[in-house]
C-alpha cells in the first residue's frame, strides 16, 4: 500500500479526532509539569487543520503537509505549535513532488520533520520532550520491511519512548523549570507525538484491513 | 471554575473587544491575525516596540501599549505564546521606517514563535532585534534548563525602552538599553493559591490551607518548593533573599522597587510586603529611587506576589520618567 | 486564611506604612490618629475634600489622596469606619479655608462617625458639609432599611468634586455637585467568591462552585440573592437590569461606565463584563463618553465585580478629565 | 450597696474579659448578617479602655464612663462605635458629680445612656438591634428593690431581648441589607449589649457574696 493525499488526509483526520478525545489528558499532563495548556493547544490547531482541509484538496502529500504546517504555525502557538509546525514543514519539503509515499519516503519524510524539530528546539533525545517519542518512532521506519507492520511498531515504540519520559528531569520547555519536580511525570508534547503515530498505523491497518 | 467568561474559546477575544471599546482613544485592537497596536502607529522615523506572550498575564502586554511603551503586543491564547502570523502582521503595522524590537519574555514557546516572524520580517527587509527578558531568580539557569523565566521585570523594561524609543533613540540604542535593563533586573514571585486556565477548568496546582508555591512563574505551574505559610515580612524576606544573592546589586546602587500582584491579591496586601521590602533594600545600602505596587503582571486569578529589583542608570531613570500614556501605565501626559 | 499580613492586627498600619514610603511624593500618612492626607496639603483658599471609610477598598480612600481628588482619606480597621477623632484631625490639617467637603458612604458607622467628627468641627468654625453616597441599587431603598449602601460609585464623586475642587469651585458648589453626581449615580455588584476578613480568619460566607452572590456590597456580606453562576454576557445584564430600571438613565444621556473588580478578578474578566455592559448602554441609546475599568473598590480579596453608571453633565465630564496626581488614578500630571 | 468608681471599674473590666472571651462568637454572629467585625471592633475599644482605665484613677462615676465614652469613640469606629461611645457619655452626664450610684441613680444613668443611643442611632425597639437587649435591662432596673436582684433580672431581659432579635427583620444597621435573608439571626450588637449586663450583674453578686 501507498500513502497518498487521500490517505495522508484520512490519517490527519483521524489524529485530530484522537486529539479531541485526549485532550483533557493531554492538558492534565501539562498542569503537572508545564501550564496547563497542551490539550487545548493541540485541539485549536487540528480544529483548523481540519478546516482547512476541508476548504481545498491537496493534490500531493507535499502540498498536504504545508497546509498542516502552516495552519499549526499560525493558530496553536506556545512551544508545541512551531515545533509540530516545523516537523510537517520540513516533511512537505522533503517530501518534494512525490503523488504518494512508501516506507522508504515515509521514513525519509518523517525524518525531515524530526530533524525540523531537533534544529527549532534544540532538544535530544533524554530532554524529556517529543522528540523523546518522535526519535524511537521515525527510527521503527527503517528498513524494506512492511509497512502496516512498520507503523505498528512505530506506534509502539513512541508510546515506549513517552512512557520513558517518566523518570526524567526535563531539559528543555516550561517542565525544566522544575528540575527534580518533574520526575516521575509523562510529558505532554511526547504524549501528543504518540496520538501522531498511532493514528497513521491504525488508519493504514484500517484501510489494509 | 467560578470566572465572568462566556466561554474558554471566547475568553481573549471577548477581553479584547472590551479593550478596544474602552480604549478606543488610545490603541487600535487588529483581529485575525490579533494584535493591539497604538492608536496613532506607525509612528515615523521612530523605533517599533512588539511585545506578547500568552494572555492571562493583564495588564501585560497589551495594557501596555501607547505612547511612551510598546507600539504593539500580540495577545496568545491563555499562557500561550502568541503565533508568527501575529508577530508578523503586528510588526509590519508599526514599523516606523526605523527599525522594530521585540522584547521577548523567555519561554521556548515565545522564543520560536518571535523568531520564526522575525526570520520572516528580515526577509521582508526589515531590521528587526530580539530582546530576551530572563529575570525570574526562581529558575537556575544553566545549559540544563530552558533557562530563566522572562517573568514581572518586563514591565520595566517595555516602559524604560518604549520611553527612550519616544525620545528618538535608535534601535542600536534600545537593543543595548533593553539587554542592559534585562542585566540588571532580578524577580522572585510566590503563590497563596493557584489559578485555573479557562481550557483545563481546574486548578493548577493544590496548596494546603498553610502553604505556600515558592518560586512560581506566571503561568499558574507549580514553583521551586512548596513552603509553609509565614508572615508577610517573613515573605518578603524569601523573595529579597535570592534576588540579592543572584548578582548585580550592590550597597549605593540605585534600584526601582517593584511589587507586582499576580492577579488575585489585593493592594492592601501589596503594600504590606512593599514596606517590607523597602526596608531589606535599604539594610543592604539599595537606594529606593523609583518604585511601582500593583498587579502589572499576572497570572489570572492567582493570589501571589513577586518582587522585582532592578538597577537604574540615569538613563534608565530618565526614561522611566518620561510621559507615559497607556491603559495601565500612565503618567506625564 | 491565606494572606500577606503579619497579623490582623497589624494590617492596616502595615500597609499605611508600605504607602506611605511608596507614594512619599504625593502623601503624607501622619499617625495616631491615621489619616494620609496630600503631600503638599493644606491647599489654601481651595475647599478640601475629606472622605474615609474602612479599610479594606484599596485604593479606595487612600490611594486616590492627591492633586483632583482628596485632600485627605481616614482609613478605619478592615470595614470598619474610622473614628470621629481620625476625621477631626484629618480635616484640621486639610482646612484651607475654604471650608470642608466630607463625603461619606452610606453606613450606619461611617454616617455617625462622621457626624460627630462634623459637629465637634464646626464647634471649631469651621464650615464642613457632608454629602452621603447611596449608589448601591442592590438594596432597596425605604423607611425600614439604613438606605442605599455607597459603593464604588464613591470614586467618581471623589474624582469630579476633586477636579471641581482643584479648579477653584466653593464649598456651596462642590456639595452641590456631589449632590448632583450621587443622584445620577447607581451600581451593581456581584460576588464569585467571599473575601475574609483578617480577624474574622474565615470567609465572610460560603459559596458553592456553582453559585454566585448577587447584589452583594463592599464589606464581604451576603448580598440580596444567590444566584447560580451564569457566563460573562448574563451577569452583566444581571448587573445593567436593576441600574437602568432604577431611574435615571434615558435615551440620549451621556454616561460614563465603570467596570470595577472587587480585589480578586482579574483584569482580563473585567473587559469581558465591559464589553457586554457598553452594548446594553448603547441598545438603551445611552452615549458612553468616559469609563473606568478596574480594581478601584474592593473587599479585601474578594472575587467579584460591579457595573456603576454615572449620567454626565457638562460640568461633570470637565472635571472628570482635568489632571488628577494620586497613587491609583492619574492622568494629565 | 453603692456602686462607686472602684466598683464600676471592676465592672469595666469584667466587661472587657467577657468581650475578649466571647470575640469570636460576636464576630460570627456579626459575619452571618453584617460585615464580620463586631467581636474585633468591642474588642479592640475595651483593650484600649483597660489601658486607659490603668493609666489613671477616675474620682467619679462620671469620670470613669466619660473616660470609657472617649475611648469607645476614638477605637471602635463602625456603628458600635459611636453607639456605645454615646451610651457612656450620656451615662456620664447624668451621673453628674455622684461619688456613688444606688438603683435608682444606676437607672437614671443608663436610661440617658440608652436615650442617647436611640437618638444616635435613631432605632427603636424591634428594628433588632442593641437597642433590644437594651430597652428591657434598662426597664427592669426601674423600681427601688434590691440591687442585685434587679441586676440579675437586667441581664435575663437583656438576653432574652437579644435571643427576640431572632425572628426579626433588620430595620437599622447593615443586617437591614438582607431584608428576610437576616431573619433567624442573633443580632451581634445586641448580644454584645447582654454582656454590659451580664457582666455587671456578676461583678455586684461577687462583691455582694
Ligand atoms: N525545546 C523543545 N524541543 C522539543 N520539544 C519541546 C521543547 N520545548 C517544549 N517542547 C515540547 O512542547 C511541549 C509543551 O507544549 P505546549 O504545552 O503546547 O507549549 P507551552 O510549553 O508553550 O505551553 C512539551 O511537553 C515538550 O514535549
Ligand atoms: N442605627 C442603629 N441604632 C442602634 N444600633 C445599631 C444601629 N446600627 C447598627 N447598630 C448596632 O451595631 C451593631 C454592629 O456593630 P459593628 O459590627 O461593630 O459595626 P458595623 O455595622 O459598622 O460593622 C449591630 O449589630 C447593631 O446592634
Ligand atoms: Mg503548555
Ligand atoms: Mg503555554
Ligand atoms: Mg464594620
Ligand atoms: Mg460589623
Amino acid at each position: 500500500m501507498m500513502l497518498d493525499v487521500s490517505v495522508l488526509a484520512g490519517w490527519i483526520e483521524r489524529l485530530t479526532g484522537s486529539i479531541e478525545r485526549e485532550q483533557e489528558h493531554l492538558t492534565e499532563l501539562d498542569a503537572a509539569i508545564g501550564d496547563g495548556d497542551h490539550g487545548a493547544n493541540m485541539a485549536r490547531g487540528f480544529k483548523a487543520v481540519r478546516e482547512k482541509i476541508a476548504q481545498g484538496k491537496s493534490e500531493t502529500p507535499a502540498d498536504l503537509f504545508k497546509l498542516v504546517a502552516m495552519t499549526l504555525i499560525s493558530t496553536v502557538g506556545g512551544a508545541s505549535g512551531p515545533l509540530y509546525g516545523t516537523f510537517f514543514l520540513e516533511a512537505s519539503k522533503a517530501a518534494g513532488d512525490a503523488r504518494a509515499l512508501d516506507l522508504a519516503s515515509l521514513h525519509t519524510v518523517l525524518a525531515a520533520g524530526l530533524a525540523g524539530v531537533r534544529m527549532r528546539g534544540k532538544a535530544v533525545p533524554g530532554d524529556k520532550t517529543m522528540v523523546d517519542a518522535l526519535t524511537p518512532a521515525v527510527d521503527a521506519l527503517v528498513g524494506d520491511g512492511d509497512l502496516r507492520k512498520a507503523l505498528e511498531a512505530a506506534a509502539v515504540a513512541a508510546a515506549d519512548g513517552a512512557e520513558q519520559t517518566r523518570p526524567l528531569v526535563a531539559h528543555k520547555g516550561r517542565a525544566s523549570y522544575l528540575g527534580e519536580r518533574a520526575i516521575g511525570h509523562k510529558d505532554p508534547g511526547a504524549a501528543s507525538s504518540v496520538l501522531l503515530f498511532a493514528s497513521l498505523a491504525q488508519e493504514v491497518a484500517e484501510l489494509e484491513a | 471554575m467560578k470566572k465572568f467568561i462566556n466561554s474558554p474559546e471566547d475568553v481573549v477575544t471577548d477581553a479584547l473587544e472590551g479593550m478596544a471599546i474602552a480604549h478606543a482613544d488610545l490603541l487600535k485592537v487588529c483581529r485575525e491575525p490579533d494584535y493591539i497596536m497604538r492608536a496613532d502607529g506607525p509612528v515615523r522615523g521612530k523605533v517599533a516596540l512588539v511585545s506578547g506572550g500568552g494572555s492571562g498575564h493583564e495588564p501585560l502586554h497589551g495594557g501596555f501599549v501607547g505612547r511612551g511603551m510598546l507600539d504593539a503586543a500580540c495577545p496568545g491564547a491563555v499562557f500561550t505564546s502568541p503565533t508568527p502570523d501575529q508577530i508578523l502582521a503586528a510588526t509590519r503595522a508599526v514599523d516606523g521606517g526605523a527599525g522594530v524590537l521585540h522584547i521577548v519574555k523567555n519561554y521556548t514557546g515565545d522564543v520560536m514563535n518571535f523568531e520564526m516572524a522575525a526570520e520572516l520580517m528580515q526577509a521582508e527587509g526589515v531590521d528587526v532585534r530580539q530582546v530576551i527578558i530572563d529575570d525570574d531568580v526562581a529558575v537556575k539557569d544553566s545549559l540544563y534548563t530552558a533557562g530563566r523565566r522572562g517573568v514581572a521585570g518586563t514591565v520595566l523594561a517595555e516602559r524604560i525602552c518604549g520611553g527612550a524609543a519616544e525620545a528618538g533613540a535608535d534601535l542600536e540604542t534600545l537593543t543595548a538599553l533593553c539587554t542592559e535593563v534585562n542585566a540588571g533586573t532580578r524577580s522572585m514571585g510566590i503563590a497563596l493559591t493557584p489559578c485555573t486556565v479557562p481550557h483545563a477548568g481546574k486548578p493548577s496546582f493544590a496548596l494546603a490551607e498553610d502553604e505556600m508555591e515558592f518560586g512560581i512563574g506566571i503561568h499558574g505551574e507549580p514553583g521551586r518548593a512548596r513552603v509553609k505559610l509565614e508572615p508577610a515580612d517573613r515573605v518578603a524576606e524569601m523573595l529579597m533573599e535570592p534576588i540579592l544573592e543572584d548578582l548585580p546589586f550592590s550597597a549605593g546602587d540605585e534600584i526601582l522597587l517593584f511589587v507586582n500582584g499576580m492577579g488575585g491579591t489585593p493592594l492592601l496586601e501589596l503594600y504590606i510586603l512593599y514596606r517590607k521590602a523597602y526596608e531589606i533594600a535599604q539594610q543592604h545600602g539599595l537606594k529606593v529611587s523609583r518604585h511601582l505596587v500593583g498587579s502589572y503582571t499576572t497570572s489570572l486569578e492567582m493570589a501571589g506576589a513577586s518582587i522585582t529589583l532592578l538597577r537604574l542608570t540615569g538613563a534608565m531613570r530618565q526614561a522611566w520618567d518620561a510621559p507615559v500614556l497607556t491603559p495601565a501605565l500612565r503618567w506625564g501626559a
